[in-house]
């Protein structure tokens, strides 16, 4: 494990922000050739399996010591030598993008969707970047910290209302 | 040989003779509910909620602590009490539990320090409007009522003083809680 | 004129005896498959209308007739309303060919096999016309599949027949009847197996039964070229499939098994080897269900063009053979 | 639903024999397993094209876990796979206890296994009974009901609840076993196998099972891993990649087991693994019950488990040997739950199960992140399914062994 650190240390020193040591051992990155960076996980260092890729909302966390908003959570896994990584990536609200890996992983494709749709992040070179759980015509972000849990009645899925309407009218 | 098996369905036949064999020796296994059986459910069930009613005071034990309110994950459970001025004990003036809302997780019977609140073995509850399943206070201790007739005495719900938690856990009138 | 008035008076009788005992044939086949099916998986089938449910047929076609006819928005209403009356007539008319006994048969025409056949290649319009005019893609995909299945099905199950009649040397179903008690074996079952085998298999493809219901696949299309009706529409398909079944299994008695000839004469019950051979046949057909999963479509035209045609051709030629020989 | 009446208005509009064939199966569809919605584009009845939709069961379980505390979130969990809501509520409980560093007794870790176990059976059963009843076979149905109401049985005398079980909780289980229930459990480990074969009589070597299972829906290795496939229909295509064996959790690092793969990656390979994976788990279950006499009277709750109701901060006596006299016993005021992130992942009966949470220190996680096995499969049934036919679509949708409520969340 610690050899896989220090090579991707060595090898992309101007991606890797910081590596801390968690649970699991954590690679903070730029989006600044993430791609390049994800791409050598994959193929030279056989982390083969994406297990996981989550958004996080970090408004107001109490013990946030960076600026950015979002981050963008990968959790590799290497099949042969049973090791797992976890790689963030941070994202400011003011232009919340991140690369896409639908190309590398394509497990990642309904993941960015879904990222996408319960936190807004756009996934620069996705297929099909189109809301999954919610529908289509949802209007804002659930999962963001500022997405209020109970709806006010006004702000209720309009189109939905519309629907109501248009049934008990006919 | 391979071409007589195939030609002769043999394993077709095999599943044949299954299924003839089950029709003929062995017995369904369906329970008739209601008229002919009534499954008795395990001992801890989470089935129909009641309050506790005192031997003695011919009310509930309630304490209004709200722990099982604060526990509750669905947000099913409303007390309202009031606070005696001179004894600064709570008195419980509504006891409300919405039963379509609950999902019968439990948590509250086992947060409960005086076992006051219980998920009843009975299961066999309907309503016809949803107010028939909004159980308030008086509704809650005549459950109590139905069930206890049906158990022998003295009843202890395992989820008051669940097997095998150390009592560290639980509260002083759990530990030496017997039954009621 | 009165012997004619008398002839008239008695066909009817004779057809109102036979269709109600083909009626309740059905009713109760309904029955007996819901009883049986049960059994073989461990429960205990319907036991609540009647003594042990006995009288379910009965409720349920009652509740059938007093549900609302739906008609779905946008369906093709002539083929819609007709669809089901083409099954049923087409399956039903059979009835009345099939001898059950040596004095009660409705209608003793020469070309009875070739009757029964064409009625059985008609029904499948029923299938097919309603898939097409219930404008549902369910049922559409439904019937094309009745429409491919039933057709190939149709050249085996006749090829089967035909050296049947090569042997009987007759198209009417008393020749073939009487050819079999003449015959050294006293049934075609045993000269015949292959084609008795290939029979079987068409006829359950015919019915669409398990393991070739294709066009009414529940898992699939929900419930195929039906879908779409309700009520006595619904009632009426259901009853020309089990129509078809009982006409399927009392096909094979006449033509393989020896129509009403048993080893001995059971007194005041003339049809009773008859039924007693239908009633096993119909078993068979439910066992089948209980037990055997779904081919898919490609596998069973696969099946019926590649085995059962060749099979059935070999066995023309060889009984043809055969006969010339012999 | 704005989407469904363009498409028919787009549709009668112009409706030429080249226009593809359009069909919408589901979300009221007998085999879609729940409310999975498949777009479908066919070609006689070939499939040319095959969108899935979701969300029709999106109950929002990531967001109301940020508001409940931890062990409230374990009741959610129930009712995302609710047909093994057990291995559910372990996936939740190991994460939060990683987080805040807890060391659940091994008595707890048994029970676990077991309910984990039992959870594994009761899905496959139920797994084969519809897969079975997809391809047509309807008795195989019954027969494994029959069964898994045997097991339902026996949750309903551990827990109190057939279905959600919420038996897991943070720092170990709710209650211990009674004595009837390994009693019972013993009986049913010896009873189950012989059943097994019930079930194979029936399907395993018919032919149409087998023309109906073999060569569909083939996923190489290589392909299988990068669509994220994981649990049986990884191991069907050959793969030996189990989260019991490589990264082991409760007691499953004690136990003795097989992890079965195949070899074609179709869809009997798969149906084999689920089949074998029936006896390993009747093994696993044996095992962790000849070890539970070890471990008689000993707790199932770790000493230092929160609450149920579990505090925001709680006062821990300072370490001062000798209190002044005088002096007011001041605590040290701690959170319960360190701030940090945790990442658990067990293997469920339909794949890989991994829960992400981040606290922020509070009773609450800040963000709750469920990866769930059936979201995951749902996304590779495009892959599946091309030039298949319908019937084999029926086949997937039940090979891939998909819960709506898991993938919706």
């Amino acid at each position: 494990m610690e050899e896989i650190l220090k090579r991707i240390k060595e090898k992309f020193p101007s991606v890797i922000l910081e590596i801390q040591e968690k649970d699991y051992p954590t690679v903070i990155c730029k989006r600044r050739g993430f791609l390049e960076f994800m791409k050598y996980l994959k193929d030279e260092e056989g982390f083969k399996y994406l297990i996981d890729l989550a958004g996080v909302d970090y408004l107001n966390y109490p013990q946030k010591n960076f600026e950015e908003r979002f981050e963008v959570v990968y959790h590799l896994y290497n099949l042969d030598n049973r090791v797992l990584l976890r790689i963030k990536v941070r994202v400011p609200e003011a232009d919340n993008w991140q690369y896409s890996v639908t190309s590398l992983w394509e497990t990642a494709n309904w993941f960015e969707r879904e990222c996408y749709d319960m936190f807004g992040i756009n996934f620069k070179g996705h297929p099909n970047l189109k809301r999954i759980l919610m529908p289509d015509d949802w209007e804002g972000h659930p999962l963001r910290k500022d997405y209020p849990l109970y709806l006010e009645e006004e702000q209720e899925w309009t189109k939905y209302k519309e629907f109501i309407q248009k049934i008990k009218t006919s | 040989m391979k071409l007589l098996e195939k030609a002769l369905l043999i394993e077709i036949l095999k599943g044949l003779a299954l299924t003839l064999r089950k029709m003929l020796f062995a017995r369904p296994v369906t329970i008739q509910y209601y008229d002919k059986v009534r499954p008795v459910p395990a001992s801890g069930f989470r089935g129909r909620h009641a309050l506790v009613r005192d031997e003695n005071t011919k009310d509930t034990l309630c304490i209004a602590c709200l722990r099982c309110v604060k526990v509750c994950p669905s947000k099913c459970i409303n007390i309202e009490y009031e606070t005696d001025e001179k004894t600064k004990k709570r008195k419980i003036v509504k006891y409300e539990i919405e039963a379509l809302r609950c999902v019968y997780c439990g948590y509250c019977e086992e947060v409960c320090p005086v076992n006051a609140v219980v998920l009843t073995e009975w299961y066999e509850y309907i309503g016809f409007t949803r107010d028939d399943l909004f159980f308030d206070k008086e509704k809650l201790l005549k459950n109590w009522d139905e069930f206890i007739a049906t158990q022998k005495r003295p009843y202890l719900n395992p989820f008051w003083k669940p097997r095998g938690i150390p009592e560290k856990f639980l509260p002083a009138k759990k530990r030496q809680f017997v039954g009621v | 004129m009165e012997s004619v008035i008398g002839k008239l008076i008695y066909t009817v009788i004779v057809a109102v005896i036979i269709l109600v005992i083909a009626l309740l044939h059905v009713a109760y086949l309904t029955y007996a498959e819901r009883k049986i099916i049960a059994r073989m998986q461990q429960r205990l089938g319907p036991n609540r209308v009647g003594p042990r449910g006995l009288l379910q047929p009965i409720a349920d076609m009652l509740k059938l007739l007093t549900k609302e006819d739906l008609t779905p928005y946008g369906v093709d209403k002539p083929i819609f309303y007709i669809a089901p009356f083409i099954s049923l007539v087409c399956a039903g008319t059979g009835v009345a060919l099939i001898p059950l006994w040596e004095k009660l048969v409705l209608s003793n025409i020469n070309v009875g096999l070739l009757f029964i056949l064409a009625l059985s290649s008609l029904a499948s319009y029923g299938v097919i016309l309603s898939g097409w005019g219930s404008n549902s893609r369910y049922a559409f995909l439904g019937g094309l599949r009745a429409s491919a299945q039933v057709i190939s099905y149709e050249i085996a199950m006749s090829l089967a027949l035909l050296s049947v009649v090569l042997m009987a040397g007759s198209l009417n179903l008393m020749d073939i009847v009487k050819a079999q008690i003449n015959s050294p074996y006293k049934i075609y079952l045993i000269p015949q197996i292959i084609a008795f085998y290939v029979f079987i298999i068409s006829a359950v493809a015919e019915c669409n039964r398990v393991p070739f219901d294709l066009p009414e696949a529940e898992t699939e299309l929900v419930a195929g070229y039906f879908v779409e009706y309700s009520a006595m529409r619904f009632a009426i398909f259901y009853l020309a499939e089990y129509f078809g079944m009982v006409i399927m299994s009392a096909l094979a008695v006449t033509c393989f098994l020896g129509g009403w000839v048993g080893p001995f004469e059971v007194p005041y019950i003339p049809f009773f080897w008859f039924l007693l051979k239908l009633y096993i046949l119909l078993f068979i057909y439910i066992w089948v269900r209980a037990t055997l999963p779904r081919y898919r479509y490609d596998q069973l035209m696969g099946l019926g063009w590649k085995v059962l045609i060749p099979v059935a051709l070999i066995n023309l030629f060889l009984t043809a053979f055969l006969k010339l020989i012999f | 639903m704005a989407t469904y009446l363009e498409i028919n208005k787009k549709q009668t509009k112009e409706d030429t024999w080249e226009e593809p064939f359009y069909l919408n199966m589901g979300p009221q569809h007998p085999s879609t397993h729940g409310v999975l919605r498949l777009y479908l584009e066919l070609e006689g009845e070939t499939i040319v094209n095959c969108t899935p939709i979701i969300g029709y069961l999106h109950r929002g379980v990531e967001k109301l876990g940020e508001n409940l505390n931890y062990n409230q979130t374990i009741v959610l969990s129930d009712r995302l796979d609710y047909i093994a809501s057990a291995a559910n509520n372990t996936a939740f409980a190991l994460a939060f206890e990683k987080l805040m560093n807890l060391e659940v007794p091994r008595r707890a870790k048994l029970l676990r296994t077991i309910v984990c176990e039992m959870a594994r059976i009761c899905n496959h059963l139920l797994w084969l009974a519809t897969h079975a009843l997809d391809i047509g076979a309807m008795t195989v149905f019954l027969y494994c009901f029959r069964d898994r109401e045997w097991l339902l049985n026996i949750y309903e005398k551990i827990c109190g609840a057939r279905l959600t079980h919420s038996y897991v909780r943070v720092g170990g289980v709710r209650q211990d076993f009674t004595k009837e229930i390994i009693d019972e459990l013993y009986k049913f480990t010896e009873e189950f196998p012989p059943r097994i074969y019930d079930y194979e009589t029936l399907i395993d070597v018919n032919r149409i099972w087998l023309k109906r299972t073999k060569g569909i829906a083939v996923v190489p290795a290589e392909q299988a891993i990068n669509l994220g496939l994981t649990g049986p229909v990884l191991r069907g295509s050959g793969v030996p990649y189990d989260v019991r064996k490589f990264r082991p959790y409760d007691a499953y690092g004690e136990v003795e087991f097989i992890v079965p793969t195949g070899k074609n990656g179709d869809t009997y390979d798969r149906y084999r693994v689920r089949m074998e994976e029936l006896r390993q788990s009747n093994r696993i279950i044996r095992q962790c019950l000849d070890k539970l006499s070890e471990t008689e009277g000993e707790p199932v709750l770790a000493e230092n488990a929160p609450d149920l109701l579990i505090p925001e901060r709680i006062k821990e006596p300072k370490p001062q040997p000798v209190p002044k006299k005088g002096v007011i016993f001041r605590g040290i005021d701690k959170p319960v739950v360190p701030p940090g992130e945790a990442f658990a992942s067990i293997e469920s009966p339909k794949g890989e199960l991994a829960v992400y949470v981040v606290s922020d220190g509070s009773n609450k996680p800040w963000r709750l992140r469920v990866r769930t096995p059936s979201f995951v499969h749902i996304s590779a049934i495009p892959h599946m399914a091309k030039n298949h036919m319908i019937a084999d679509l029926i086949a997937i949708i039940g090979t891939l062994d998909i819960v709506l409520g898991d993938s919706d969340r």
